[in-house]
């Protein structure tokens, strides 16, 4: 398991695409924003939640389609269903590692970015604490959703669509805590929210995937 | 005999004309559908029953 | 460590290509199977890996006890050839990296990334892992291809080893490779509708029949 | 005889045949009664004047839209443990009409919304939810689209409508939740069925009943289409082999 989350790890670093490009299109969003919306700083200020989590969210959704697709091409997938491993764990630590090299560093870059989005300063503990919590349930969910497409020719636009609206629970929540962050609220509830589902999905959703899986290499 | 609708008759118009015309849309569309493979299937019925010349045919077997 | 294979049917995209398959693999025994391009020696190569449900019949051996090696390799370009095997024989739980690194004459090659590998000494890698398996049968989808004599050769001493203590191989070649193997030829098969006394998978079962 | 028997392809197809035209007669009285009944037949709310009027559509949509979602949930499960071809095909049939009548609840909201609001679209938790309802019956049709087997896709399908439920319910409360912190409480709705006068409340049902019949009708066609489709499948992979 440990040797899978490695070499899934530095497969992502030799590509190079791992760490830079998720990395890169967050920081456009950040600076795209400003420059469509307006500099008027107290408008950035309120919309800023909300951007720096849609960022966060679509520059997941960027590299999730490599998350088996890649294995699934070379072969190395019907490998590891055969491997003694439980395809379960696999879809686990990939999940892990996707978020490793995506989520992770996001989380860390969140609060340069919220710099150019004039995010209010009772926020930034909560952006941090948010994603944190938040984007691990995008990579899980995500890779559900690369279970479902992979093999299939159109697989990435579909993923899109069907991963999309299984992130709504997770965004709405992540930015909620920011925004009640931000504005000096009590953000207990929507965090404890943003945990249940991240738990609940890294519990249950890698037997989901696994099974899609199965199902797709047959 | 039409009721005065007031000042939300667009609304209240647009919302039947709306609905009807979806409405129509799926039941035009289900019955187009039912209809086409109905008889593609009525093709390839009559086909199978005239025994085995039906697999010098194949090429005819091109259906949606 | 048997595998016993009783009327086996195996279906590729939803259409039995073989029906009635039986054999059993004893070990330290080779079985080769034989027959033209599309036969269905592929699909039931996965099936007996596990890869897909049988149609019909059944698949017995030991849990954890069979190696599949298909067609692709399963290598990753950027990593090294050492990288590539370590990673296989973590997965497994063995330590058998420098042994068959050693078996299939890729020791010189160790650091050098798979992107720039020939196809045949990719194919070497591939076939490498299955030492680093440990697992006593092998199940093997035409693995010489890309090989040169002198590979093909090296692979047949390496397949003959692996018999020798106490495993066995399941593989479909066209090559001789000079292994004292039984052969099964699978002829081309015609499904059997199920009134014909077929398994009834060859055509979708439950719309195929005589209907209103 | 068992409940299943009728989850044999032929027996479906032979109980459809003479259901269906009944069921869609039924539906079709049921609609121009309760539809004429509603929009000639009431008087206008004090409140909200003749906009009224919309919700013989807006309701039974509404309710129509998530009981289609149900029942897909249902006809999945029931392919995924029992494999009952019927139950997975009627899930790939009613997914579009599930889709349509999100779209007809929708499009009224909004034009309700117009006049009562004063805009076309407020992000109010009932219509949010129902736009993501909509993403949802997207994706399903869209995954039975993209995967070729037909085996293999209503496997998949039924695994994300499984998942899609459960995030689904997530996503309706997570918009409940999300909206009170922008206007508390302000949202409108129609949903007051217990005050709703009798007057406005029997038309109401009849459209209900039409709309139920409906979605019923329809499914029974698009899933005899969907069985016949397979059939001629079966019939075509039968000729190639000879």
């Amino acid at each position: 398991m440990i040797a899978l989350l490695v070499r899934d790890m530095r497969l992502a670093m030799r590509a190079g695409g791992g760490f830079g490009l998720g990395l890169a299109f967050f920081l456009l969003v950040a600076v795209l924003v400003p420059l469509g919306v307006g500099p008027n700083s107290t408008v950035l200020a309120l919309i800023a939640p909300g951007i720096l989590w849609v960022g966060a969210l679509l520059a997941c959704l960027l590299s999730l389609d490599r998350v088996f697709a890649l294995d699934f091409e070379d072969g190395s997938l019907d490998l590891l269903v055969t491997a003694p491993i439980p395809l379960e764990g696999v879809v686990a630590i990939k999940a892990l590692a996707h978020w490793t090299v995506t989520g992770l560093p996001l989380t860390i870059v969140a609060p340069v970015l919220g710099v150019l989005l004039n995010l209010p300063v009772d926020g930034y503990v909560w952006l941090v604490v948010s994603l944190a919590l938040g984007t691990p349930a995008l990579s899980v969910i995500g890779a559900f959703g690369a279970a479902l497409t992979v093999g299939l020719k159109r697989g990435g636009l579909l993923l899109s669509l069907l991963v999309l609206p299984l992130y709504v629970p997770t965004l709405i929540f992540g930015a909620e805590v920011v925004k009640r962050g931000a504005e000096g609220m009590a953000t207990g509830t929507p965090l404890a929210l943003l945990a249940a589902i991240t738990a609940g999905a890294a519990a249950l959703l890698p037997f989901a995937s696994a099974a899609a899986i199965r199902i797709n290499l047959r | 005999m039409m009721p005065e609708l007031g000042k939300y008759a667009g609304a209240v118009l647009g919302s039947y004309a709306a609905s009807i015309a979806l409405i129509v849309v799926i039941v035009g569309w289900s019955l187009w559908r039912a209809a086409k493979v109905k008889r593609a299937l009525a093709e390839v019925e009559a086909r199978a029953a005239t025994g085995t010349g039906a697999s010098t045919t194949t090429g005819a077997g091109k259906h949606g | 460590m048997d595998l016993r294979v009783d009327q086996l049917a195996v279906a590729r995209g939803g259409v039995t290509v073989l029906e009635g398959v039986r054999f059993a693999l004893p070990a330290g025994r080779g079985l080769v199977l034989r027959g033209p391009n599309g036969i269905g020696k592929t699909t039931l190569l996965r099936t007996v890996a596990g890869l897909q449900p049988a149609v019909a019949g059944s698949v017995s051996v030991a849990p954890d006890a069979i190696a599949y090696a298909a067609h692709a390799d399963g290598l990753k370009a950027t990593l090294t050839v050492a990288e590539n095997l370590r990673f296989w024989a973590a997965v497994y739980g063995t330590a058998a990296v420098e042994d068959a690194l050693g078996r299939m004459n890729l020791a010189e090659l160790r650091d050098r990334q798979a992107a720039n590998l020939s196809a045949g000494q990719k194919r070497r890698l591939g076939l490498a892992r299955l030492l680093v398996t440990g697992r006593p049968i092998w199940v093997l989808d035409e693995p010489t291809v890309s090989l040169d004599t002198a590979s093909v050769q090296l692979f047949g001493d390496v397949v003959r080893g692996h018999l020798g203590a106490g495993g066995s191989v399941l593989i479909a070649t066209h090559i001789d490779l000079g292994l004292e193997a039984d052969v099964l030829e699978l002829g081309p098969f015609k499904a059997i509708g199920p009134r014909g006394g077929g398994a009834g998978g060859a055509f979708d079962a439950a719309f195929g029949g005589d209907f209103a | 005889m068992s409940f299943w028997e009728y989850a044999n392809p032929q027996k479906f197809m032979q109980l459809s045949r003479k259901v269906m035209p009944w069921v869609a007669g039924a539906s079709v009285l049921c609609l121009v009664g309760g539809l004429a009944w509603g929009f000639f037949g009431t008087p206008d709310d004090y409140k909200q004047g003749s906009t009224v009027k919309i919700i013989y559509l807006h309701v039974p949509a509404a309710m129509m839209a998530i009981n289609a979602w149900v029942m897909m949930l249902v006809t999945s499960l029931v392919w995924l443990i029992r494999r009952h071809h019927v139950s997975a095909l009627a899930a790939k049939a009613a997914a579009p009409v599930g889709l349509v009548f999100t779209l007809i609840a929708l499009a009224t909201g909004a034009l309700w919304g117009q006049p009562m609001w004063g805009t076309w679209w407020a992000w109010d938790p009932r219509l949010t939810s129902f736009l993501i309802l909509a993403l949802f019956y997207l994706g399903y049709i869209a995954l039975w689209q993209a995967v070729d087997d037909p085996d293999t896709a209503a496997d998949l399908t039924g695994v994300l409508c499984i998942v899609g439920s459960v995030f689904a319910l997530l996503s309706r409360y997570a918009v409940n939740f999300w909206n009170q912190g922008l206007h508390q409480g302000a949202s409108l709705s129609l949903d007051k069925e217990e005050n709703v006068a009798d007057v406005f409340w029997f038309p109401l049902l009849v459209c209900i009943a039409g709309f139920v019949l409906l979605f019923l009708a329809l499914v029974l066609l698009r899933t005899r289409t969907e069985i016949r489709a397979r059939r001629m499948g079966a019939l075509l992979a039968r000729e190639r082999m000879g």
